[in-house]
């Protein structure tokens, strides 16, 4: 299936693109996703544990499951205001 | 009735400040927050923020009205910018109004709280010699 | 820096909140209390604000003095006005810059309670059969 | 000595006067020239125990001794903001 990546702030800058399509396979999770990401991005693991997820616009644990045409979304902390 | 904005022009205060609530409000409850001119004890040049537009919008929006029904509020807009703010610039304004106070300020303060908490924006610093993002709540 | 006036001119919100604070401040918190077109179930034509203007005047600047000192506010100002207050318009503004925003919070909320119940100013109420003055605190 | 008094909103109308000089006798309480202002204002006593008193422009209990050319401000609970 297809995802879409968004990516925002220096998890953009880690990332290197603010924006992409990824195919994956069926039933993936957001942490597995994150999983692949670490292995080619090495900065990601200085975020530990903070990172933020959202799918299709909105909050989401690590834990989900992902669809077909789902857009995920990685940021830092957000700092607005 | 709640407003909601993410844009990039520059806050227009004396328009909203004029238009808020009605003739049985009481109270009017303003927040500004301002691009300061320093961060610790470095001296910073501008203000970028970065949002993740489609959500931050309806993030805005959820939390005004939730705010909004919460306390009762007649009115309440909410404008946050995107983009590079200048030093004394205003980057958001939270204004509610309401027939008693108390209602008001408990209001504005909850929504400018969970704006910085749940709001996909990030502010970047920048510095004579470089910028930084800034670290939110974790 | 603070200001504090009792007059009978309408208030220039917009002035203001355009002056208030510097460079350095990330926060404003501003209070607006207008006059109400009504009172419990009746409707309220327009307000008059009875002062005891020496006195009243000490006592705005004492209590704006006082909540700059304890919460460090960088600039706040204070309007009161006395005499006929139409309804819509602000019978008061009450404006405070801090570099964090849970100073200027404190204050402002502070400073509007301490008001009503130091202050001497009394508010009448007109409606179209008659006028009352209205019970503040005891 | 000589006093005066400043009387405002609905103290001010009972009284039917917003200012007024008097003569009192030396070491006069503001208790007692309250006392004596109910004897002949009859709607004073309406405010049983509400009534704030201010002398030279700050709040003073009602036991304060009053001196001369002080100005004694006599009036309900505020109302303002």
């Amino acid at each position: 299936m297809k995802i879409k990546i968004k990516a925002f702030a220096n998890v953009k800058e880690a990332f290197g693109f603010d924006e992409k399509d990824l195919t994956v396979s069926d039933g993936i999770t957001v942490r597995e996703v994150i999983e692949q990401f670490k292995t080619i991005c090495e900065p990601l693991n200085e975020f530990n544990g903070s990172l933020l997820y959202a799918v299709n616009e909105a909050y989401c644990p690590e834990s989900t499951v992902l669809m077909d045409e789902d857009t995920l979304a990685i940021f830092p902390p957000v700092s607005g205001g | 009735m709640v407003k909601t904005a993410l844009q990039q022009d520059r806050i227009d205060i004396a328009g909203i400040m004029a238009n808020i609530g009605g003739s049985s409000d009481g109270a009017v409850v303003s927040f500004i927050g301002r691009a300061r001119d320093n961060s610790g004890d470095r001296q910073v040049l501008h203000l970028e923020y970065e949002a993740y537009g489609e959500m931050a919008r309806k993030q805005l929006q959820a939390i005004a009205d939730d705010a909004a029904a919460r306390w009762s509020l007649s009115s309440c807009t909410v404008v946050h910018r995107y983009g590079r703010v200048e030093i004394g610039e205003a980057s958001i304004i939270i204004a509610a109004s309401s027939p008693h106070r108390k209602e008001a300020f408990r209001a504005v303060e909850y929504i400018i709280d969970t704006i910085k908490e749940r709001v996909p924006i990030w502010k970047k610093e920048f510095f004579s010699d470089g910028s930084v993002w800034v670290n939110g709540h974790t």
